[in-house]
């Protein structure tokens, strides 16, 4: 009963914001625009008391149907401790302009959530503090959970290239042999 | 030369007469392979930043190219100190996505097992916590214990850490009269252990110094950093996923949360021996309390999951009768998000699933609670000693396998 | 429940250092009670029935090879990819007779899945856990290491050769009905549902509600 | 006889070699050595993952490892075996090389668990598969983890080859 208050909140302070909204399995969900994303989950936490990020996640839609659906879609989960409710909010980010902004102005915590899916799915933060790489190295190619990148990665991570020349060129490398030289050269 | 270990850090301000300290990833106190840069002034901390992503293994990747029942092998290894507890949330997880109903008797075994999970993770925690701050006693003390409940799930369900014990729809195998007896028996005597414990550190004088007042943070700062588990309740913020969201058998059984005032390291020290007491006291409750009946519900889902609906596998044994019935009279991999927290021993473990009608997953995200406390470190640490950082990296409980996934 | 904080100390104790005297006499008390080490290469840990430990194959008494059918259920449901099936159908009967079979062990995670599918108990997993090795080679298992596993195990162990599969290894949750013939072995009383843990509540509660 | 090189040792076949005349004094002084290194492997304190919950309990109370002279060693200087104990991912591979190329010789690798060994189950972009793509491994422990005596029987069989071994110390003498 209290979510669908949430929602009808929403739609009188955000009325062009609001896409859809729909419950599935008993967890309220709304669909929003990007623009106004600080806005919105600033209203969800001063307003209506969500104080609690419980999630915040990228999903790449290349391979499903919406009628709302852009490329990314970045789910913000959050929850009221002191009302016990859960509230969903889906947001749609166009794959030519990768961008959304941060919501670390409201969350301190979120700021690495945001890095994670940044590093994993490649979508930008606009005002984000610290926007790095965080799972992956910092020189690695191309964004893992995206749909077009494949289980065992494209290209080697150079790195990791590099270990295995050293590797290679320190198991020539014989111990003994060396000291004898070295035992040689003083004698 | 390589890079992922040279790369520089940006400093505060570019004080020149900071000092930088790396410590990690192969340290003794991290816990795992966690680096943590530093900039101080003389001891004190001034600029922290944690670095993770030495234990990425690409579970969400690899979820998308498995089914459903295989990834249950993979939430072994995300808190591979309580596997159980994360089996479970995976399972209520997927239930829920997929409507799957739970019969009495293994919602009590789920129970069970979840709390036999806290008590070994807290106890781990304890040791190591201990051990690094100086008290190598109680890390020997706790093993002893932690044995015992391994060897239980080792009786159980034939593995030690990576159980895989339960099943969609239920558990994998019936508790024996020889379990329960020695389960009973540890019950019984694991009070006095944690007595035991409390003798060794509680009013130590040493142990006080090296954990009150330090890393202490608000109540509302502590929300605003996403802190869950102990780490919240260490505030005083009553937080507790069994309460709120009860699953398995929990709103059956009669607990309470214990939370702390302060919110520093001693205070969730207090909370997690408390929370130990608790568990004890849900385990001789499943004890007393488990009822009879079957441990898989009737519409659990076979092992072999086909890959789409309605696709006909080959029937040449009549077990596999139970899965096409299935699946043709109900719709079992319908579209539709679903998420669902759990509390693990570390805090609040969330999966969110995106189905698109296949067998496997078509995203699945998990909310780790060790992730997000390693991002607090930052916050946590500033302004404190360096000796200090090694009693908050060990109050906020990580595990790097579930942190960086 | 708020927990208790920092317990007040008095100068007395402050003085004595009583609570370090406290720990100091429960360290001490622990040098007369026994000890809990295992001496492990002289004694060996209890291993329970169901362990996942070493792969098998179980070999069948009548014909002496394997029981495996090639149905490739359990290829399909290993998680990790790690068993790699052959087989080809034979002309007249039309079935499937397997050719190779090999488990790369190294790369196993012992979930034991692919023993709860198996609808013949041909695959199962033994108690054995101690066979580390020099190389790589010698713990990728093709047919004949694992029949010779199974006999391997099946020397050393106390188990009845015709029902050690069952009933660790039976799928759950299914009747009795739809096991397949090899599945269906009668298990100990201890497993049970007639016979299974119940708690004192429980039991309780039951017989009033029977009233 | 062999070839005689520059330090005066008899070169037999690749990697033996002998002190000239000396035969009767080098089988007792291997067996002495070789009984010292097997009685004192310093692993490092170095867990990766999952495994290393497992090698924590070996070393602790039920398993006891310093029944075998074992003692967990926080610096790889102090040490001479490193225990690959968990999943090793890309990131962390150039560390773990790093780690194995500060410890003095002799040194010992020990794969535990499937993860170290293969990769495992995580077939995927961001993990090693198998230690020994950079390391040389010397002793494979199979196991998703291994139960802790089947590290210690790892140990075990890391000290017959170390007891196998000769030759290696004649340089020195």
């Amino acid at each position: 009963m209290e979510s669908t208050g949430i929602v009808e909140k929403l739609r009188e302070e955000f009325p062009d914001d609001l896409l859809e909204s729909y419950e599935h399995l008993g967890q309220k969900a709304v669909m929003v625009k990007r623009d106004h994303i600080v806005e919105i989950c600033r209203f969800l936490r001063d307003e209506c008391n969500m104080n609690h990020l419980m999630c915040l996640c990228g999903v790449d839609n290349s391979k499903r149907k919406g009628p709302f659906f852009e490329r990314f879609e970045v789910v913000y989960q959050l929850y009221s401790i002191s009302q016990k409710q859960m509230f969903r909010l889906r947001v749609q980010v166009p794959e030519h302009d990768c961008s959304i902004e941060s919501i670390t102005s409201l969350w301190i915590g979120a700021n690495w959530l945001e890095r994670e899916c940044y590093d994993l799915m490649g979508i930008n933060f606009n005002s984000h503090p610290d926007q790095r790489r965080i799972l992956t190295p910092d020189d690695w190619e191309g964004h893992p959970l995206r749909k077009e990148y494949p289980l065992r990665g494209d290209t080697e991570w150079i790195g990791y290239e590099e270990l295995k020349a050293k590797s290679r060129e320190l198991g020539k490398f014989d111990f003994y042999d060396n000291l004898s030289k070295e035992k040689g050269g003083h004698d | 030369m390589i890079k992922a270990t040279t790369v520089d850090i940006p400093v505060s301000a570019g004080n020149e007469d900071h000092y930088r300290l790396r410590m990690g990833p192969q340290h003794p106190a991290t816990h795992g392979v966690l680096r943590v840069d530093l900039d101080l002034d003389g001891e004190t901390i001034m600029e922290c930043e944690p670095h993770v992503g030495y234990l990425h293994r690409g579970f969400e990747k690899l979820a998308e190219h498995r089914t459903y029942v295989q990834n249950l092998v993979l939430t072994d290894r995300l808190d591979y100190i309580a596997a159980m507890a994360n089996n479970v949330g995976y399972c209520e997880a997927v239930e829920k996505l997929l409507k799957i109903e739970v019969p009495l008797r293994a919602k009590y075994l789920r129970t069970m097992v979840c709390e036999m999970a806290r008590i070994s993770s807290h106890l781990l925690w304890l040791a190591t916590h201990a051990l690094d701050i100086g008290a190598m006693t109680v890390f020997l003390y706790c093993f002893r214990e932690r044995e015992e409940l391994l060897e239980l799930f080792a009786e159980l369900c034939g593995a030690r850490l990576t159980t895989t014990y339960t099943r969609l729809g239920g558990v994998r195998q019936d508790v024996t009269h020889s379990i329960m007896m020695k389960l009973v028996r540890f019950v019984d005597a694991f009070p006095a252990n944690i007595e035991e414990y409390e003798t060794l550190i509680d009013t130590n004088r040493i142990w006080l110094k090296r954990t009150v007042n330090v890393g202490t943070v608000s109540a509302r700062d502590a929300v605003s950093l996403c802190l869950t588990g102990a780490s919240l309740r260490g505030s005083g913020v009553d937080y507790d996923v069994r309460k709120h969201f009860p699953y398995a058998a929990y709103d059956l059984v009669d607990f309470e949360i214990p939370r702390g005032e302060t919110g520093d390291t001693y205070a969730r020290y207090r909370c997690r021996m408390e929370e130990m007491r608790q568990s004890n006291h849900i385990l001789r409750q499943c004890i007393e309390q488990m009822p009879p009946g079957p441990i898989i519900g009737d519409d659990a889902p076979d092992l072999v999951m086909p890959n789409k609906p309605g696709r006909k596998v080959e029937v040449d044994t009549p077990a596999r009768q139970g899965l096409i019935k299935l699946v043709e009279d109900r719709d079992i991999f319908m579209e539709g998000d679903v998420y669902v927290p759990t509390e693990v021993p570390k805090g609040e473990l969330g999966f969110y699933f995106i189905s698109d009608g296949n067998g496997s997953p078509y995203r699945m995200h998990i909310r780790s609670p060790s992730f997000i406390h390693i991002g607090a470190l930052k916050t946590l640490a500033k302004g404190a000693m360096v000796a200090d950082l090694i009693a908050i990296i060990g109050t906020l409980d990580v595990v790097l396998g579930e942190c960086d996934r | 429940m708020i927990v208790k904080y920092k317990p007040k100390r008095n100068w007395l104790q402050t003085i004595f250092h009583t609570e370090i005297l406290q720990g100091l006499a429960l360290t001490l008390s622990k040098l007369f009670s026994p000890p809990i080490t295992r001496q492990y290469p002289k004694e060996k840990p209890p291993i329970y029935p169901g362990f996942r430990g070493q792969h098998a194959l179980v070999r069948d008494p009548q014909s002496g090879t394997a029981k495996c059918v090639a149905c490739m259920r359990c290829a399909q449901i290993c998680p990790s990819r790690c068993i790699s099936i052959r087989y080809h159908q034979e002309e007249e009967t039309s079935r499937r007779v397997m050719d190779s079979f090999n488990i790369e062990a190294l790369r196993c995670v012992y979930c034991g899945y692919c023993v709860e599918v198996c609808p013949v108990n041909a695959i199962t997993m033994t108690d054995i856990f101690e066979y580390a090795s020099y190389d790589r080679e010698s713990i990728y298992f093709d047919k004949e290491k694992l029949l010779s596993n199974w006999d391997d195990f099946m020397s050393s162990s106390t188990y009845d050769q015709s029902s050690y599969v069952n009933p660790f290894w039976r799928p759950r949750g299914l009747p009795e009905s739809e096991l397949t013939a090899a599945k269906r072995v009668p298990v100990p009383d201890d497993w049970r549902i007639e016979n299974q843990f119940i708690g004192r509540k429980a039991r309780s509660k039951k017989i009033t509600g029977g009233e | 006889m062999g070839q005689m090189n520059n330090s005066g040792l008899v070169k037999i076949q690749d990697g033996v070699r002998f002190i000239p005349g000396a035969s009767a004094l080098v089988g007792p002084l291997n067996k002495i050595i070789n009984w010292g290194r097997t009685g004192s492997i310093w692993p490092v304190t170095f867990g990766l993952a999952c495994c290393a919950i497992e090698m924590m309990v070996a070393g602790a109370s039920t398993n006891d490892l310093d029944r075998f002279g074992v003692i967990f060693r926080a610096s790889p200087r102090q040490a001479d075996c490193l225990i690959l104990a968990g999943t090793i991912s890309k990131k962390m591979a150039p560390v773990v090389r790093r780690v194995y190329d500060q410890m003095p010789e002799p040194r010992y690798v020990l794969a535990m668990g499937s993860c170290a060994c293969s990769g495992g189950v995580f077939d995927t972009y961001a993990v090693v598969q198998g230690g020994d793509e950079f390391l040389p491994v010397d002793v494979y422990i199979p196991g998703c983890p291994p139960r802790p005596e089947a590290l210690l029987e790892g140990l075990i069989k890391l000290q017959e080859k170390i007891n196998r071994e000769q030759g290696r110390w004649s340089q020195l003498v």
